[in-house]
């Protein structure tokens, strides 16, 4: 019953796929249109979802300490000691991320058949959508490791190719590669944990793991492993995270990810693949809360991420930019969530910011659709009126993610700061940082909202076109030759801003409901999330020596009160474009390196790419055919000037010749003499 | 070994003496004769070695038919050349080749000198000689019973040199016929 | 009374003497004709170390050899001079220097 | 059919020389049609005839099996000892396998001397077939050599503008290794009989043989290098992968998917097959030495294809970063690695073999294979984009195709062995993505800006029909390892056992030096 | 006592049925030489094909009446001058089987080259004879006549081409340093005389055996110099100065005969020397051990010489010269350990390198134009196109030469190296195998113009000969055995073997 769960999606991308590929892409082929392949491939994840539902109330049903229901699909390799079964497992934990891929992704994927319905080739981004689908439940559902490696290593592949998906711009294609180089290098962290927990624990099963790992009773190491091998495999396994879900050093290719169409941005890039980490750091509390020291390293990498990428999100003027280092920042909290111990916090976040960050995006997708790829903020305004429904969807996931009550964001931020305080490995520092950014977020959330739907329109608008939305931008989806950002600036006419047709909006409204009260399943001490959650993470880790629990409610104030301070000051400050102008120029240096989002991609390629590329060269010039060539071909070439000089005595003279036997004859009968002699 | 030393050392002198002039005389002809002067040293080194056979035989065939067949060759094409006289290679030849076979020679000397254990002797003692008739007698019956097989093959040597000759130096009829 | 005895390391190192006169008339010589004049001189030598033996060591088959290797030497005279002749014919020479066609 | 009950692995070995014997004196036919349709006949009678050996193969025993055995040089104990076990079976099936894609593939490619081409790939298979089922070193050796004549008149006749050059370099670097081999032979063979008091080169009694193996330059030792020499050449190993790069970008397609496809193949398999368990001692005590030397393979293959301006040339510096995997899971010497290294051999036939394929097809249309006349395939070339987008998924070893299957296996071999050096060869999961995606975004994305681009036909049914396998292959492999496991496990376990007590020799040795020289530092 | 004593033996002429058996083959080719030079003076017969099949059908008389003896006792004829053993009498099919193929495959060569004189078959065949005898001598006088008889007859072959500068040219060379190595070989045996006091390899052997004092310098400077007379007619290096200008200047075929039938000859007789002066069995362990060292020293400069100025040729015949003396270097590989068991791989690589080498030089014949002109490496180019048997057939004899499987090459070379692995002999082998990795370079630049050239339209390029159908037969023979050897080596390894073991 559970491998029906990826499955659904395998055999939507396969039909799709096969059907795009042996007849929609031959010459002459005719395109299917969005509407049938996308409610195809809608069809596939409905399915999905059905079937998660069902099983998580069959879960549901059953008592707390066995909920897991288990199928080995087949025996997938077996050498010796070490076998690996395809094998799913579905227990409280990845259930919810079950629900929430194929739940959100399902609306995601009707909101694109609207989205894309004038695309080329919408077989194959219907196909790309479904494949993301099955590799993301791959990896959720997986009972071990490598399976989940398998996921993981697909959602790269799908991230991929939906960020190239416009390939025909070199840019759009670069930032899928970059994003699948960088994935790469995180999954070379997960390969080599992964080789050394096998090596230590002779298992990469979830269960069997849990079970020698914790052997030797909570919190204790387990016989015969050293904690440095402990905090090795956690950092390894982390290195992975810091790749797949976009934390310091390798967060680089999220904001990139953009590139891609905007559906994808909400699916992959915000609600399902880059939470994958912050799936294994759950799934494998166990063994990360065993090493302070990974526990800190993630912590601190969180908090660092989530502030750092609040400030680059603060003078971005792309809508898809500024959401996408919020996404970054996001993630940064629920690692910081994570690394203090309350993975059940982090999982929290996951699942509201799934609801908000979907809803953010497929928003600003909805806007830019609207504005005919118009995708800089600073050439909007104005648009509550000119697009309401979106207008107040939006609103409310700006509530959402700035944590302002009853919205979901809220409770799942607040329960990270208060752990990231409480927890015994918390700390006030990475509190502070948490509390820094959440008025940050509030800040340049409110920045994008105001310039977005505040305030007057600065852009040229059209009228007297068609009155139905779904003529006016029809540029950019017949051909995607020159799809991009200058097909936007070239409408001279100007722009007919229309609203999104229901295909889009319906999505929008769910997640709207989702965003506002999706954070009722956690509120604090009466978490029906923690208590669900408690069989695989754990009970709650209490709170740390000296602090007093009702500082809880002093800190949620400070941090309601700090957010909406950030919102009146973004609001009185986006509200007059002069002032914000003057601030900038005041701050023009440090404005100029947060466009430049820190250098720290001008960094990458100066320390990593560019040497690399240069040493490559260099070997290959210098080494391979200078050296290793040279030596090779430098036989031959002193065979053959051996051979020419011998030649040389070669004259044709009688003479030389009998000269040459002579002096053979000298050395051998010489040498004779010399053995009697002697 | 009872040979007259100071006729040995003469003849070896001379023939010395004439083998250089073989070497070095520039003229073929002068080169001729005095190989033809060393094969009669050699020959009177032989007489006195009682090898006559060998002696009479190194008088007519060497001196006699080889050199005459010298002379005959180098009368018939210095008829054709204005310089026959072609001297000698070029000077570091020259001297290498001394050297070198000056160096050979004092190794085989070497080798000479450090050796006094010989073979075992045969049976033609010199009274066993006498026995048969002389040398000439000895060495003709030898011929025809233990060397009988050198003996016909070298038959079968002329014969092939004469082909050989004869297919080599004959004029090209069959060339001239063909065209 | 003469002490002077002719040991048989003296005839042998006068016939290498001879030997390697020989040798080095091959090696000097651009004339072809004297080449082979030389390569007698060799082969006398040899006869005369074989006549020594043959006294020395009372067997005849020293002088035997002598026999043979005198009428090889007329057949290899032959026939070289024969080769002489042909080349002379097309090359219109006997010095080796000029008969270097062949090389490297 | 007595002959095939008996004889099965003689039939198959020599079917394809007597078969292209018969198609030289065929007629070649308009275009070669006679030629190739004879050839791919032939090809494909001979994979399904190597079905047999699949159902025959009992997978339970590690012994030779269909075992043939005929005196040959009877006063040297030579024999014509031909067998299989777990360890040929794939790479058999790989080659009967490629070979029909291959001549399939040729139809277009090649323009001239069809007869001759045909011929000279159905000979090369008699040569390849026949050094994987020797089991007698000299007959081995044999094969060994008998192959390189066909590559080197299939580089030098149909290749590219340096082909002789290529040809050359190719034969001669391949002889140079060899020979050195032939030397250990002869020894191997001398020492049989002082040992045993008779001459032998069968394989199973050479296996017997006691060679003093203390050290890093003992008997065996060297022997072992002269072996290896010959293998690490055709693996190619670093550094002695120069000629590859050549003999690849120079040969025509259906020479390079060969060529990268099974020849290399011998290295790994002469590794496995008579290098480990002739020299159990000599091979724990290079283990070190070989491990780093694969790691820089690995790391250096990727390096160098990264900057290729030439996509052939970068997919063959890509397969000397992967047959560097292959000698990295052979030297971890332990089931896990060694039966990943066989199985990235498959791989990398399959995959590079496509690879070669797909360059070959887009350099038929184009005339060229340099990346910076192409740009925007995609567009033009959909199917093809899919088709080489597969192959490079395998390529860079995404898990669910057979890459991943592999080279998981064999890093996590090695880590078992080495952990540092695994872990600098893992690094090539990152390099080998940053080279064949940069290569596949400039190939095929971006704008079709040429115009010679834009009127580029795609693939037609023929060129299907030759990729699929291979794509089916990719997919299969990756979800149905097992499925090849199996036949292996045995074998691959048979083989281990051998190395394992000088395996363990050499670490107590070096633990009891280790602790000598603590002790030492403790005084 | 008046009774005049008499030296003369009458036993030794009254010949056994045995021996009269054992010399017929020697008889045989005599009086068939003598026969065809009749048939050359009488002009009323037709002697232009009728020489020729005399000839052929001589040597295949006389190569079977050998094959009967190869089974026989040993046993010495004439004074022990001579011995009838497997050796001598393998060889002398082998010997034979050179002659009548190069017979047969001369045919149309001459008539192209216009030199179609009979004299031509009778020497080959005197030759022959020449090399049989030589290989069956054991007495030293009898070993130098049959080798002047060898020789006498080859000089003239080199010479054929009368009004051909070149071989001319080649023919005096040769004559002039072989006199020279001739008169150093008589030296020897002159020398060795004075030593032992015999001429008889089987005596000497026994002598020193007996007597380890006899081992003087002047017996090891003898014994030096005779070998040194054949190591000169085997070209080894220092003294192969000769050959790659006699082969080049001699007319094809007779090349052909020279580096199979003469080297085998040269090379046999080499061995019977080298036994026969307690080389390996007889000598003290000093002049052992330095000859060794020499023998060492020779077989690794010929190897090493010949291959790597083979590299440079251009011109196939001076190549297949050079790549004759690498051949005669892997040869000495066989004799340096000096045990009997090196002797046999010699012996079987010797008829191996004859057959390929024979064949090889049969295709130059087939393909050289006027005075053995467009031998050139260019001009075969594209020749796999033009004549792709020839081709073909060219390519089986070189990468045989080069010792690749499965050809006859390979599989001599390998027992060859092998044998010295087993005396111990490795480095040697080391140097043998690098050696002859080097010669595939050459050896395969054939292939590369043949086959991966295209034809060049030379301006005679039309005139191309064509039609030799004797020698397509032979050279379509020597492919088929080139296999055949390779392919099953064992019976050509078990008569080499039981031939060597006689020695």
């Amino acid at each position: 019953m559970i491998s029906l769960i990826p499955l659904f999606p395998l055999v939507g991308f396969a039909v799709n796929g096969l059907w795009y590929a042996a007849v929609q892409s031959r010459p002459g082929g005719k395109s299917a249109s969005a509407g049938v392949t996308g409610g195809l491939a809608t069809l596939a994840i409905l399915a999905s979802f059905v079937v998660s539902l069902m099983l998580f109330l069959q879960l549901q049903a059953m008592p707390a300490e066995s909920r897991v229901i288990e199928q080995v699909a087949f025996n997938w390799m077996q050498i010796g000691d070490f076998k690996l079964d395809m094998a799913f497992r579905l227990d409280s934990l990845n259930t919810l991320f079950t629900l929430v891929i194929t739940g959100v992704g399902t609306l995601i994927h009707i909101y694109s058949i609207g989205y894309m319905g004038h695309d080329a080739t919408p077989g194959k981004f219907f196909a790309y959508l479904n494949l993301f689908c099955f590799a993301m439940l791959m990896l959720v559902l997986g009972s071990s490791l490598p399976i989940l490696f398998l996921g993981w290593e697909g959602v790269g592949l799908c991230s991929y190719l939906l960020i190239g998906y416009w390939y025909a711009d070199m840019e759009k294609a670069s930032a899928g590669k970059k994003a699948f180089i960088a994935n790469r290098v995180g999954d070379l962290g997960f390969l080599l944990g992964m080789f050394l927990i096998f090596t230590t624990f002779g298992t990469l099963d979830f269960v069997q793991l849990k079970s020698v790992v914790t052997a030797a009773g909570h919190g204790a190491l387990p016989a015969g492993v050293a904690l440095g091998t402990i905090t090795s495999i956690c950092l390894l396994l982390f290195l992975g995270c810091t790749g797949k879900s976009a934390q310091v050093p390798l967060y680089v290719w999220l904001p990139d990810a953009m590139a891609g169409p905007t559906p994808v941005s909400a699916l992959i890039h915000a609600a399902t693949m880059v939470t994958s980490g912050i799936y294994m750091l759950a799934r494998l509390n166990f063994m990360f809360s065993l090493s302070p020291d990974a526990m800190h390293v993630i912590a601190i990498t969180g908090a660092v991420t989530a502030l750092f990428a609040a400030t680059i999100a603060i003078v971005q003027t792309d809508i898809k930019k500024v959401l996408a280092y919020s996404t970054v920042s996001q993630l940064g909290y629920m690692f910081l969530g994570c690394g203090v111990g309350a993975f059940g916090a982090g999982v929290f976040h996951v699942i509201t910011h799934a609801f908000f960050k979907a809803l953010l995006f497929l928003g600003a997708g909805s806007v830019i659709h609207g504005m005919s790829e118009e995708q800089d903020i600073l050439k909007m305004g104005g648009l509550r009126s000119r697009m309401p429904k979106t207008f107040f969807v939006f609103l409310i996931a700006w509530l959402a993610i700035c944590g302002i009550p009853p919205f979901s964001g809220f409770f799942s931020k607040d329960e990270i700061l208060w752990t990231a305080f409480s927890s015994p490995h918390g700390s006030t520092w990475l509190w502070a940082i948490g509390a820094a950014t959440a008025v940050m977020t509030a800040f340049y959330m409110t920045r994008l909202f105001s310039l977005t739907f505040l305030g007057q329109p600065r852009f040229k608008e059209s009228h007297g076109h068609s009155q139905h939305a779904d003529h006016a931008h029809d540029s950019h989806a017949a051909d995607d030759h020159g799809h991009g950002h200058g097909n936007g600036h070239g409408h001279s006419d100007g722009i007919h801003v229309h609203e999104s047709p229901w295909v889009m909006i319906g999505p929008l409204a769910v997640l709207a409901v989702l965003s506002a009260l999706g954070g009722f399943m956690g509120i604090p001490h009466m978490s029906w999330l923690e208590h669900w959650l408690e069989p695989v993470l754990g009970a709650h880790h209490g709170i740390a020596e000296g602090i007093n629990p009702s500082m809880e409610w002093t800190l949620m104030g400070v941090s309601v009160a700090g957010a909406v301070v950030g919102i009146l000051v973004a609001l009185k400050l986006y509200s007059n474009l002069g002032a914000a102008a003057k601030i900038k120029d005041a701050s023009s240096f440090l404005h100029k390196v947060l466009t430049h989002k820190w250098y720290v991609d001008e960094l990458y390629e100066a320390v990593f790419i560019r040497p690399i590329n240069a040493l490559s060269k260099g070997l290959w010039k210098g080494f391979d055919v200078a050296v290793i060539d040279r030596i090779v071909l430098g036989f031959g070439r002193v065979s053959q000037a051996a051979g020419q000089a011998a030649r040389t005595i070669q004259t044709g003279s009688i003479q030389v010749y009998a000269l040459v036997l002579g002096l053979g004859l000298i050395a051998t009968v010489g040498y004779l003499v010399y053995g009697f002699a002697r | 070994m009872d040979l007259n030393p100071y006729f040995f050392f003469a003849f070896a002198g001379l023939a010395v003496a004439f083998a250089l002039m073989v070497v070095l005389k520039k003229n073929p002809v002068a080169s001729a004769f005095s190989l033809v002067m060393v094969f009669f040293c050699f020959a009177a080194i032989y007489a006195m070695m009682n090898a006559h056979l060998v002696a009479t035989l190194q008088v007519l065939v060497y001196a006699g038919a080889i050199m005459v067949l010298f002379i005959f060759v180098i009368m018939l094409l210095a008829v054709d050349v204005e310089s026959f006289d072609l001297g000698r290679s070029h000077r570091g030849l020259r001297v290498t080749a001394g050297v070198m076979t000056s160096t050979l020679l004092a190794l085989f000397v070497w080798m000479f000198r450090n050796t006094s254990t010989f073979g075992k002797h045969g049976t033609h003692t010199l009274e066993q000689i006498q026995a048969v008739g002389g040398n000439t007698q000895a060495v003709s019956q030898l011929m025809f019973s233990d060397y009988i097989l050198p003996f016909e093959l070298t038959s079968v040597l002329l014969l092939a040199g004469i082909v050989g000759a004869v297919a080599i130096a004959k004029r090209q009829s069959a060339r001239k016929e063909a065209k | 009374m003469s002490a002077l005895v002719v040991e048989p390391w003296l005839v042998l190192s006068f016939a290498a003497v001879i030997f390697f006169i020989g040798l080095t008339g091959v090696l000097i010589r651009r004339n072809i004709l004297v080449l082979l004049m030389c390569i007698e001189l060799m082969l006398n030598a040899v006869n005369l170390t074989f006549v020594m033996f043959s006294k020395q060591l009372e067997n005849l088959g020293g002088q035997m050899a002598v026999f043979f290797i005198m009428t090889v030497a007329a057949a290899e005279a032959a026939v070289g001079l024969g080769l002489v002749i042909a080349l002379f014919r097309t090359l219109r020479t006997v010095d080796t220097d000029q008969i270097q066609l062949l090389k490297e | 059919m007595a002959l095939l009950d008996n004889h099965l692995l003689s039939v198959l070995v020599f079917l394809p020389l007597v078969w292209a014997l018969v198609g030289l004196a065929l007629p070649a036919g308009k275009e070669g049609g006679v030629s190739r349709i004879w050839a791919l006949v032939g090809s494909l009678l001979v994979f399904a005839l190597s079905f047999q050996l699949y159902g025959r193969f009992d997978a339970a025993s590690a012994e030779m099996q269909m075992v043939e055995k005929l005196p040959w040089i009877e006063s040297l104990g030579v024999s014509y000892a031909l067998g299989m076990d777990g360890i040929s079976l794939w790479l058999l099936l790989l080659t009967t396998f490629l070979t029909p894609i291959v001549i399939l593939g040729s139809f277009s490619a090649v323009e001239k001397r069809f007869k001759e081409y045909y011929f000279l790939l159905m000979a090369l298979e008699t040569g390849m077939l026949g050094a994987f089922v020797a089991t007698d070193v000299f007959l081995f050796y044999v094969f060994w050599e008998v192959m390189l004549i066909p590559m080197y008149l299939l580089v030098g006749i149909w290749g590219g503008k340096d082909r002789i050059y290529a040809a050359m370099k190719f034969f001669v670097y391949t002889m140079v290794g060899s020979l050195l081999m032939l030397v250990a032979i002869f020894y191997l063979a001398h020492q049989h009989q002082v040992q045993f008091g008779s001459y032998s080169t069968a394989l199973s009694d050479l296996y017997k043989l006691a060679l003093p193996g203390d050290g890093w330059w003992s008997i065996q030792a060297i022997l072992f290098l002269a072996f290896s020499l010959a293998f690490a050449i055709k693996v190619p190993l670093f550094p002695l992968h120069t000629w590859l790069p050549d003999a690849h970008v120079q040969a025509p397609t259906g020479g390079s998917v060969i060529l990268a496809g099974v020849l290399l193949k011998m290295g790994g398999y002469g590794f496995l097959r008579f290098a480990f368990p002739l020299f159990p001692a000599a091979v724990a005590q290079y283990q070190g030495i070989f491990m780093i030397l694969s790691v820089v393979a690995i790391v250096y293959g990727a390096w160098v294809a990264t900057v290729q301006p030439d996509v052939k040339k970068l997919v063959a510096y890509s397969s000397v970063s992967h047959m560097g995997y292959v000698v990295l899971g052979l030297f971890s010497l332990n089931s896990v690695g060694v039966t990943g290294a066989l199985y990235q051999m498959l791989n990398h036939g399959i995959s590079t073999g496509g690879l070669f394929l797909l360059v070959g097809m887009i350099y038929e249309r184009r005339h060229t294979r340099e990346i910076a006349d192409f740009g925007g395939i995609t567009k033009v070339m959909p199917l093809f984009a899919i088709s080489l987008m597969i192959m490079t998924l395998s390529s860079v070893a995404l898990p669910g195709t057979n890459g991943f299957v592999g080279e998981f296996l064999i890093l996590l071999g090695a880590w078992k062995a080495n952990q540092v050096l695994a872990a600098i060869g893992a690094l090539g999961v990152i390099f080998g993505a940053v080279y064949m995606l940069w290569m596949f975004q400039r190939v095929m994305f971006g704008p079709t800006s040429n115009p010679e681009n834009q009127k580029l036909k795609d693939l037609g049914a023929r060129e299907l029909v030759v990729l699929l396998p291979l794509i089916v292959a990719v997919f299969f492999m990756g979800v149905a390892p097992n499925f090849f496991f199996s036949k292996m496990e045995t074998s691959v376990a048979a083989f281990l056992k051998r190395t394992q007590p000088a395996l363990s020799a050499v670490a107590t040795a070096q633990n009891a030096s280790s602790q000598q020289i603590e002790t030492t530092e403790s005084q | 006592m008046e009774t005049a004593q008499t030296l003369i033996r009458p036993d030794l002429l009254n010949l056994t049925p045995e021996a009269l058996r054992a010399l017929l083959p020697y008889l045989v080719v005599f009086a068939g030489s003598v026969v065809a030079l009749l048939f050359c003076v009488i002009r009323a017969f037709n002697p232009k094909w009728l020489v020729t099949w005399v000839a052929v059908v001589v040597c295949a008389a006389g190569g079977y009446l050998s094959s009967q003896q190869i089974g026989a006792p040993t046993q010495g004829l004439l004074n022990g001058m001579m011995v009838s053993d497997a050796f001598s009498s393998f060889f002398n099919i082998v010997f034979l089987a050179c002659a009548g193929l190069t017979c047969l495959a001369s045919v149309k060569y001459l008539d192209r080259e216009k030199l179609q004189h009979p004299e031509y078959y009778v020497l080959v065949l005197f030759s022959a004879l020449g090399m049989m005898l030589m290989t069956s001598a054991l007495d030293l006088v009898v070993t130098f006549i049959a080798l002047e008889i060898m020789s006498l007859a080859v000089y003239v072959l080199v010479g054929f081409r009368r009004a051909d500068r070149k071989s001319n040219e080649a023919a005096i060379k040769y004559f002039i340093l072989g006199s020279a190595a001739s008169a150093i070989f008589l030296y020897g045996v002159a020398l060795l005389f004075g030593a032992t006091g015999t001429m008889n390899t089987r005596e000497i052997l026994s002598a020193i055996q007996a007597q380890p004092e006899l081992v003087t310098p002047l017996f090891t400077l003898g014994a030096w110099l005779a070998i040194l007379g054949f190591l000169f007619k085997v070209a080894s290096v220092p003294f192969h100065m000769w050959m790659p200008d006699v082969y080049e200047g001699a007319p094809a075929p007779v090349t052909g005969f020279m580096t199979t039938g003469l080297k085998a000859a040269a090379f046999a007789t080499l061995v019977r020397l080298v036994v026969g002066l307690g080389y390996g069995k007889g000598l003290t362990q000093m002049v052992q051990d330095h000859l060794h060292t020499i023998f060492w020293v020779i077989a690794a400069l010929t190897m090493v010489v010949g291959n790597v100025v083979a590299l440079t040729q251009t011109n196939l015949k001076r190549m297949l010269a050079y790549s004759s003396i690498a051949h005669t270097g892997y040869l000495l590989v066989g004799i340096v350990p000096g045990g009997v068991g090196g002797y046999g791989p010699v012996v079987m690589y010797l008829t191996s390198y004859a057959i390929m080498n024979l064949g090889a030089f049969v295709v130059l014949s087939i393909l050289a134009k006027k005075d053995d002109s467009g031998l050139n490496l260019q001009d075969l180019s594209g020749l796999s196109q033009r004549r792709p048997w020839l081709a073909f057939a060219l390519s089986v004899f070189l990468l045989s030469m080069a010792g690749i499987p499965p050809t006859a090459g390979f599989a001599a070379k390998y027992l060859l190296f092998y044998s010295a692995v087993q005396a111990g002999e490795i480095p040697l082998v080391i140097v043998g195998v690098l050696a002859s990795a080097v010669s595939v370079y050459y050896y395969l630049r054939v292939l590369v113009f043949m086959y991966m050239k295209d034809p060049v339209e030379s301006a005679d390029g039309a005139a191309a000969p064509t039609g030799a159908f004797w020698a397509s037969l032979v050279a379509a023979s020597l492919v088929v055995l080139t296999f055949q050897v390779g392919f099953l080596p064992a019976r050509l390894l078990e008569i080499a073997k039981r031939v060597a073991l006689g020695l």
